[in-house]
């Protein structure tokens, strides 16, 4: 099996990366002197209170052996534990994780469905005015910082029109805990009081989130299609008398479905950064609000766990991508 | 015609692996399979055969772009296969490759006279003014105006950018210059001009071309010998008017009947080698030829036929001299 | 003489672009009649492809602009922009008039299998039904029944076999890109077959190929088209195969066709200088090659009368007048004012 | 009826003893009981789980009489055994507020002399311990034990469990958003007639958010400590009353008075004078905040008579001449996301700049900021921030600010003057109020002479409430945060 | 002069480098063009949050400062971040881009896998936890830029060099006896400009976007540096009132950041005449 085989030597790398990333990032933690102990002890601290909680958090040892013990309790699942709430950092961050996945999957949906479609017809209409005019717009929606984008959407539809939600991810504390995204939360629960609330509460952060995503998307899908429309293949279907939508939707897109692909893999990263401001402004209880605090809080081991956990999901995503790209592009496998 | 050779190739061998995921290597391709041959000073000898046979690579080999497996090969008394860079570099100047595709041998970013006077910059001491005057020169023998010098690439027509090539190899007075394809890609009208500057050139330059092409037609006419390739290994070699009037080969044979003749029979209807070479990858034991082959007997499949020569002219085969092409309707008629 | 199946009358079009407009086709007149093989030859760049796009109604559209001319497939206007011509022509694409690409190894689709795309041309091309009637179902979403699809796949297998593909079955359920060039220039010419068209359009269908293929694929052609009398137009700029399976050739010199002929008297008796030159270009054409000093004219500013004036040692005042279609035997017609044979009307009036 | 809470900092455990800070002091003050308990404005401390206490006469050991109707969530009733675990608990992981403990009692000191009551035995004398033991919040130490884990004090358990006896039981907990607390109706102190059934408390980070969600009605209140321009638009709302109360919250910068050029007693009168007082109180604070002259808030006792120092560039310069040498660039650590000290700073910054001072201002965030001014090495020139209320005595200021026990840590400002310093002893060790008074106001007068830091103001607490809320009890330490005192009137 | 004439023939490019000169200008005649020059560092606390007036055309700021001409002096620091932060990218990616590509081999592997590392987390969060650790400054943002955004350029010369080193005008380079050195610097280097050109535009702009970021979250230069994103921040506690607090420098950002990509855009359709487009309408 080849599949199998690219699968697989793909998978290989993940680990060197992965290990590169804990190196660069545990290093880059621990560059600047902040004494861990003193900001557990808070600002009340005594000298005798400092050597007990030194005593506990071994920081006595050189680095390289913490870098080593830490990698070590990071593969027993352990990413110690936060210097600021002393609470676990793999706890906290699987805790928040389904809230972030679900803000990123629905935008990252919500941005192939808007960037995909309008990409094709931006190419089959190449040099018209809607593809100038869906141009300008991705080029717009490329060019929005984010966090000022969402922060114009809250004054807007929920200060000034009173039609969204300010902030968070429902009304209240939602349905019971299941598996952490509220929509299936609550379909689970039969709630729909808490599914309605919930995806009101996501459509202004979504909205931020997926339009440069979708504009990304809507740019890679039109170059991919016109690339793929001035092909001996489309010229071949077209003169065989093909339907133009076969040709357009079937033919055209799959092929140029393949860079995008791998653009999904990438925006997927970004999606995941861009949650980090977002978040922000919306109080959004996922991921991106636990780094902001953390950075506030000067949490070197809580961004440590954050950066690395967002390291792993995105390498993961673009393995995925990559696996998927074996699939729907059969050349790979050869 | 026998000169002295200025070119000598001895069982030559180049193989490219073939890697899976990991770098594992799960074959080799020979693209250049146990060759031998002489070239002697001042003839055109021929290379034909199909695509992917291995012409480029032989021809890249003996120049020192690609490294050979093993074999000899001996350059005006040297022998220069594997030589360190730096030594192959400086018999580069009097051993030279035109490339296949002469318009993406030219950086394209390059004003052809950049492009022309780069090889004296890097070989020679000439200054600035020598050297554009040795452009002009060598310019004006490829039958170029002077003007093209401030033009780019793909400014230029096909059969001019194979002008530039050749300007290119020339500004260094090479003895030898391998052709590859000179002529794939043009038509016929000026095909026909360019080759006419060859024989020019090879004339006034005093040259000794490898002359390869998929062409006969071209190759009868240009050629003083010509040497037959199937996956890797020359199956047939000898003068031109004996590989054309009494192919030993069967394949020789096959590829010349392919060629439509005007005038002549339609070979295309009844035309009887079947099928496709096999995977380079995945030769199978005996002759290479035996899966087309109309006479394939038992030993072609148990014994690979070595290069046998009867005088001048050699054929791999265990029956070369012995079968003929089949008979075709037309020409039974 | 019976009704032509494709003519094309006078057919004038270009390109608007930057440097202005490229006259690329100039009043071509072009017959093939049922169940012939014309060639169309010419250098590189005369309009062959544009010719053959042109009836295939695949041109692009940045720029195009058609000045004048028909082509007309029996009696269905083939550019004509009203909508219920436009509704035959589309039927007819595909069916009546099918295409064989220059190169086999970029125009399959390389993501879907030979057998999805085969399909896809059946469900909607089979010869056994009319897929184009009235259907409620969006393009995407019609249905390919069971039936149809069983009945069609066998015809595929007996055409498969045609074309000698060997395991058929198999190749089906392969990518394009793991079969060799050759065994995909036999799956197009099949796919061009399947259809049961009357008119096949083989722009260039070996130049990618190496000369024993070529010799193969181009005899599998030939035999087909008799066989099945289905005409073809085939572009080259190889005489040579043109010779191998042409009934006539009709030469193209920058946008005009200059010549036409029975590829006998073509060959023997060639009217044109532009023809006869061409014809001595042929490095088998016996020791001396000459070629045909000079390049193709300007398409943006062509010369106003011949259009090969500036590259013809024969030419003279009365040749920037632009010379018609004159005939000089049967089927076969040249525009020229200095012919290399006398025109039938010459002859006839020493006769009398 | 449920009250909903919106809060700027996150509830990230409920563990009594960890948590110390003000943001945080909701989860303690409703799910737990101490000893006494601070309540109204000024801060008064009753009894609440003691009845009362004895001092013996060496003022070492400290006897405590505890109540015996007191039961925890589960029905357990407490007993002085609960005590002496959660003390020795405190002490052990050595967080929170350990930190006012661990100097004066060392654990194993503490007994349980019968049922109900409790004894510590101090290392010295302490006049501030009584006003401790609000801190000293009581679990049900069963409870607890059961779900140790490998000696841990029942840490993992207490992060997100409630096992105490306070006047909220814990139903719901996130980390990531805050907790919901139900009425714990057998709560020793008794309900009044009005109460809220239901209290939740969530995090919601953005200022702008909570005054938004408050107006909307999302929200029934929030913390205080309001930026004056956000409590205009709350004033402006029909759905929200503010509560206004004097706090002891003093902004002020620290100096560092062990470096040159600070350690110059004219250079330091030449920063007292280079602040403009009045166009921050008025201007960006929009005279929300009244000018508090010393370090010790005005509305404590212990405060001396002094004239505040005045912006005034002339009289700056007049000082500056006296000061040898050219100035270097100074360095101002800001924190990081506290607008208040960004402009504060900016303000300062420009001030110098007219005197021909330059100063470079830094922002991190508080840990850092915390942290480097832990050492006298890494501490910044100036850092302005708050002193909050741990314990309302005058020692919580002047006392750890200025004392040289409590540097380098507390003491930041690397001040040590023997005689302020004795001044500083004595009271704490002398329990005789009156005398007290005398001298914390003895010593913050010298301080003040001395200019050791920049004394700005005293923060005013804007405690916004949804109009219908009644009966809440501010108290400065707990920053009305106290729940069981309040109701919605319909 | 001939390069600017093709610049103006797209429409995207010359939209998007006015846009740019008009940045540039800007930033260098801010102390004359901004009407309060002085708005930077000195304070009217006494005229706080004003709304746009003609004095103050997009109001003022909390300190009483003139927004606008904090805005002006703003795309000094604009202009700093991305021309150093891209100007280190590329000096660290591009010499590592062609080393990799056209050595191979053990060192190219190593350096190749060191980018993808850098790679492997958004650089938003990668540079959150450089310009953390290291503390909020200006240059720290800097640093954290550059060091997150170099194998952007290094994987983009690396596969360019990979692809040009299988070029046939190369290959000959080399067979007529031509310098490693002198393949690298005068063959491919120019070869791969016009990746590295339109690269660089369109990665300026992120490069904005995300120190503005970086901004936003605390992470960027002190106070009180007009610096847009930390603008933005600051306004947050003043909206819904003051509503022209964040909109001025939310579309500067705007603006800035679309120059870019547009002039990107349009440097990627005239340079490469593959997507060059033909005819008219
Ligand atoms: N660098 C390479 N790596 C791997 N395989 C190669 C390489 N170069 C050539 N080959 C393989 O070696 C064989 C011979 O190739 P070569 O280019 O020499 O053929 P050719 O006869 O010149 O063909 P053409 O007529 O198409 O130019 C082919 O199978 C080709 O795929
Ligand atoms: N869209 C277009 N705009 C402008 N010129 C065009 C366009 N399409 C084709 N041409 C020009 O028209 C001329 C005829 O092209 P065409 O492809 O028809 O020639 P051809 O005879 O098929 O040549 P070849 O033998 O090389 O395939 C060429 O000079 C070409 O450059
Ligand atoms: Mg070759
Ligand atoms: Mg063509």
């Amino acid at each position: 099996m080849r599949r199998l085989e690219i699968i697989l030597s793909r998978f290989v790398w993940f680990i060197p990366t992965l290990f590169g990333l804990l190196l660069v990032v545990f290093l880059i933690a621990n560059v600047v002197p902040t004494d861990p102990a003193r900001i557990i002890a808070g600002e009340n601290a005594t000298e005798a209170q400092l050597a007990i909680l030194r005593a506990q958090l071994g920081l006595d040892e050189p680095i390289y052996v913490q870098f080593f013990i830490y990698v070590r309790d990071l593969l027993s699942g352990d990413m110690g534990r936060s210097l600021y709430t002393q609470r676990e950092i793999s706890d906290d961050l699987l805790r928040r994780l389904p809230a972030t996945m679900e803000l990123t999957l629905v935008s990252i949906t919500l941005a192939i469905l808007i960037g995909v479609p309008f990409g094709v017809i931006s190419a089959i209409r190449a040099n018209t005015w809607v593809d100038q005019t869906l141009r300008v717009i991705s080029v717009s929606g490329l060019a929005v910082a984010s966090f000022w984008f969402a922060i114009e959407l809250q004054l807007f539809f929920s200060t000034r029109l009173g039609w969204m939600p300010l902030n968070g991810r429902i009304a209240g504390f939602g349905p019971e805990r299941i598996t952490g995204f509220l929509l299936i939360d609550s379909v689970i629960t039969g709630d729909w009081a808490s599914l309605r609330s919930a995806m009101w509460h996501l459509i202004l952060p979504t909205l931020t989130l997926a339009l440069p995503a979708a504009a990304t998307l809507l740019r890679f899908t039109r170059a991919g299609v016109l690339e793929v429309i001035n092909s001996n293949y489309v010229l071949y279907e077209t003169a065989m008398g093909f339907p133009r939508a076969l040709v357009v939707w079937k033919y055209v897109l799959r092929n140029a479905l393949i860079s995008t692909v791998t653009q999904i893999g990438l925006i997927f990263g970004t999606l995941f950064a861009g949650a980090v401001v977002v978040e922000a402004v919306f109080d959004w209880p996922g991921l991106g609000t636990y780094a902001v605090q953390s950075i506030l809080q000067s949490d070197t081991k809580a961004i440590l766990g954050f950066s690395i956990l967002v390291g792993v999901v995105f390498i993961g995503i673009n393995l995925l991508v990559d696996i998927v790209h074996t699939f729907i592009d059969p050349r790979m496998v050869k | 015609m026998t000169r002295p050779p200025i070119l000598t190739v001895r069982n030559l061998n180049v193989r490219f692996p073939i890697r899976a995921a990991f770098g594992r290597k799960v074959g080799e391709i020979a693209a250049v399979d146990d060759v031998t041959f002489d070239l002697g000073d001042g003839e055109i000898l021929g290379l034909v055969g199909e695509s992917g046979c291995g012409k480029s690579t032989l021809g890249k080999t003996v120049m020192g772009i690609q490294q050979p497996d093993s074999g000899d090969i001996v350059f005006e008394g040297n022998n220069v296969a594997g030589q360190s860079p730096k030594q192959a570099r400086a018999q580069r100047s009097r051993l030279q490759y035109a490339y296949q595709d002469p318009g993406a041998s030219l950086d394209p970013r390059w004003r052809i006279g950049r492009s022309l006077e780069e090889p004296l910059i890097i070989h020679t001491d000439l200054g600035g003014k020598a050297r554009k005057e040795k452009v002009s020169e060598v310019l004006a023998s490829v039958g170029l105006p002077k003007s093209h010098l401030d033009l780019f690439p793909h400014e230029i027509s096909g059969g001019q950018q194979r002008r530039v090539g050749l300007a290119r190899i020339l500004m260094l007075n090479p003895r030898v210059v391998i052709l590859d394809e000179p002529t794939a890609g043009l038509d016929v009208s000026v095909q026909a001009t360019v080759l006419n500057l060859f024989r020019d050139l090879r004339e006034k330059f005093d040259l000794t071309y490898m002359f390869i092409s998929h062409d006969l037609s071209v190759v009868q006419m240009m050629c003083h010998r010509v040497a037959v390739m199937y996956l890797g290994r020359i199956v047939e070699i000898g003068r031109t008017e004996d590989i054309f009037n009494n192919p030993q080969h069967p394949y020789t044979q096959s590829l010349l009947a392919a060629i439509p003749r005007i005038n002549g029979p339609r070979v295309t209807e009844n035309f009887w080698l079947k099928g496709e070479p096999p995977d380079a990858s995945r030769l199978p034991q005996g002759c290479r030829f035996q899966s087309r082959c109309p006479h394939v007997q038992p030993l072609c499949l148990a014994e690979d036929p070595p290069l046998r020569s009867h005088g001048a002219h050699a054929a791999a085969c265990h029956f070369a001299g012995e079968v003929s092409p089949p008979r075709t309707k037309e020409s039974a008629q | 003489m019976s009704q032509p199946l494709l003519k094309v009358d006078g057919l004038s079009l270009g390109f608007r672009g930057d440097g202005g407009f490229a006259h690329i086709l100039d009043g071509v007149n072009v017959t093939i009649q049922p169940g012939e093989i014309m060639g169309l030859v010419g250098e590189s760049g005369c309009g062959k492809t544009t010719l053959a796009r042109a009836v295939l109604g695949v041109l692009p559209r940045n720029g195009l602009q058609i000045r004048g001319g028909a082509i007309r497939l029996r009696d269905i206007d083939m550019l004509s922009h009203e909508p219920a011509e436009v509704g035959r022509q589309n039927r007819v694409r595909g069916r009546k008039v099918t295409f064989i690409p220059q190169d086999p190894f970029t125009s399959l689709n390389p993501v879907l299998t030979i057998g999805e795309q085969i399909d896809d041309l059946m469900k909607w091309k089979s010869p056994l039904r009319d897929p184009d009637e009235r259907s409620y179902w969006p393009t995407l979403l019609r249905p390919y029944p069971r039936a149809a699809r069983k009945a069609d796949r066998e015809k595929v297998m007996e055409t498969l076999d045609e074309v000698q593909l060997p395991q058929p079955a198999q190749i089906l359920k392969k990518y394009p890109h793991e079969v060799s060039g050759g065994q995909r220039q036999r799956l197009m010419i099949a796919m061009a077959l399947l259809p049961e068209p009357e008119l096949i359009i083989a722009d260039e269908p070996t130049t990618a190929l190496d000369v024993t293929i070529q010799a193969q694929i181009l005899g599998v052609l030939r035999k087909l088209a008799s066989d099945r009398g289905v005409a073809v137009m085939l572009t080259t700029h190889d005489l040579g195969s043109a010779y191998e399976i042409c009934d006539a050739i009709t030469v193209m010199y920058a946008g005009q066709e200059v010549e036409a002929a029975p590829v006998g008297s073509f060959f023997n008796a060639p009217a044109h200088p532009y023809t006869a030159k061409l014809l001595a270009s042929r490095p088998d054409a016996g020791g001396s090659m000459t070629g045909i000093p000079g390049e193709l004219p300007n398409f943006y500013a062509p010369p106003a009368g011949c259009r090969f004036i500036t590259r013809c040692d024969r030419a003279t005042e009365r040749c920037t007048i632009r010379p018609e279609p004159t005939r000089f035997a049967a089927g076969h017609v040249a525009r020229c004012y200095h012919p290399l044979t006398a025109p039938e009307s010459d002859r006839k009036e020493k006769r009398a | 009826s449920r009250y909903v809470h919106a809060n700027n900092s996150s509830y990230d455990t409920l563990d009594p003893h960890t948590v110390f800070d003000v943001a945080r002091v909701a989860s303690r003050l409703n799910f737990y009981d101490g000893l006494y308990r601070w309540v109204d404005n000024p801060p008064e401390l009753i009894p609440w789980l003691a009845t009362g206490h004895e001092v013996s006469e060496d003022g070492l050991t400290w006897t405590f009489t505890l109540r015996d109707d007191v039961p925890f969530h589960d029905g357990r009733m407490m007993t002085a055994e609960d005590v002496v675990y959660s003390v020795e608990r405190m002490l052990a992981i050595a967080r929170g507020s350990a930190a006012l403990f661990l100097p004066v009692l060392d654990p194993g000191n503490t007994v349980a002399v019968d049922e109900h009551t409790v004894a510590f035995t101090l290392k010295e004398p302490s006049a501030l311990f009584g006003s401790f033991v609000a801190d000293l919040l009581v679990l049900n130490s069963e409870l607890v034990k059961e779900n140790e884990v490998d000696g841990d004090w029942g840490q993992a358990f207490l992060t997100e469990n409630v096992a105490g006896s306070g006047s909220f039981t814990l139903t719901r907990y996130d980390p990531a958003l805050g907790f919901i607390g139900t009425r714990f109706a057998d709560h020793f102190a008794g309900w009044g007639e009005n109460y809220l059934d239901e209290i939740e408390f969530r995090t919601v980070l953005e200022t702008n958010t909570r005054i938004q969600g408050l107006m909307r009605g999302d929200y029934h209140g929030l913390d205080g400590y309001l930026a004056p321009d956000q409590v205009q638009r709350l004033r402006a709302s029909d759905a929200v009353q503010i509560f206004e109360e004097e706090s002891m919250r003093v902004f002020y910068f620290a100096v560092h008075n062990g470096r040159e050029p600070m350690d110059d007693l004219n250079f330091r009168k030449v920063l007292a004078h280079a602040f403009d007082y009045d166009g921050y109180i008025n201007g960006i604070m929009q005279g929300t905040v009244a000018r508090n002259p010393t370090i010790n808030p005005n509305n404590l006792w212990g405060v001396p008579d002094v004239e505040p120092y005045t912006y005034d560039l002339d009289k700056a310069r007049e000082y500056l001449e006296l000061v040898e040498g050219p100035i270097r660039t100074l360095r101002i650590g800001t924190l990081a996301g506290f607008s208040e000290t960004e402009q504060a700073a900016a303000l300062l910054q420009n001030g110098l700049a007219q005197l021909g001072i330059n100063v470079e201002i830094e922002s991190a965030p508080w840990p850092v900021v915390s942290s480097n001014m832990q050492d006298p090495d890494t501490m910044y020139d100036m850092v302005p921030l708050w002193k909050s209320t741990y314990y309302a005595d005058p020692n919580n200021w002047v006392g750890e600010l200025y004392g040289s026990r409590y540097a380098p840590t507390r003491n930041a400002s690397a001040y040590h003057n023997p005689e302020s310093n004795e001044l500083l002893e004595e009271a704490l060790v002398e329990t005789d109020q009156a005398r007290r008074a005398e001298l914390y106001e003895e010593a913050t007068r010298i301080i003040y002479e001395d200019a050791a830091g920049i004394w700005i103001y005293n923060t005013k607490w804007f405690g916004p409430y949804s109009s219908r809320l009644q009966g809440v009890r501010f108290s400065p330490v707990g920053n009305g945060q106290d729940m069981r005192w309040a109701y919605f009137e319909d | 002069m001939k390069a600017i004439r093709i610049l103006l023939t797209d429409r995207a490019a010359t939209f998007g480098s006015g846009i740019i000169l008009f940045l540039v200008a800007v930033a260098i005649l801010a102390p004359w063009i901004a009407p309060h020059p002085g708005d930077v560092n000195t304070f009217h606390l006494m005229n706080r949050l004003q709304p746009p007036s003609a004095e103050n055309l997009f109001g003022t700021d909390r300190m009483g400062s003139d927004i606008f001409s904090r805005i002006l002096f703003g795309a000094r620091i604009t202009i700093t971040i991305a021309v150093i932060a891209v100007g280190v990218a590329v000096i660290i990616g591009v010499p590592i881009g062609l080393l990799a590509g056209y050595y191979g081999g053990f060192l190219g592997g190593f350096l190749m896998r060191t980018s993808d590392v850098f790679l492997a987390v958004p650089q938003i969060v990668l540079a959150i936890a450089i310009a953390q650790t290291l503390g909020p400054s200006l240059e720290n943002v800097i640093l954290a830029l550059s060091l997150t955004y170099w194998p952007f350029w290094a994987r983009l010369v690396y596969a360019e060099t990979r692809a040009l080193k299988n070029q046939t005008f190369v290959e000959a380079a080399i067979a007529l006896g031509a310098s490693d050195f002198r393949v690298i610097v005068l063959h491919i280097l120019p070869n791969t400009a016009s990746a590295i050109i339109v690269r660089t535009s369109i990665g300026m702009g992120a490069t904005i976007l995300t120190a503005a970021a970086l901004g936003f979250l605390g992470l960027g230069a002190p106070p009180p540096t007009p610096e847009w994103g930390r603008m933005i921040s600051e306004s947050r506690e003043y909206l819904p009132e003051a509503w022209w607090y964040a909109t001025a420098p939310g579309i500067a950002i705007f603006l800035v950041v679309m120059g870019f990509n547009l002039l990107g855009d349009g440097l990627r359709d005239i340079l490469d005449p593959k997507t060059r487009r033909r005819g008219g309408k």
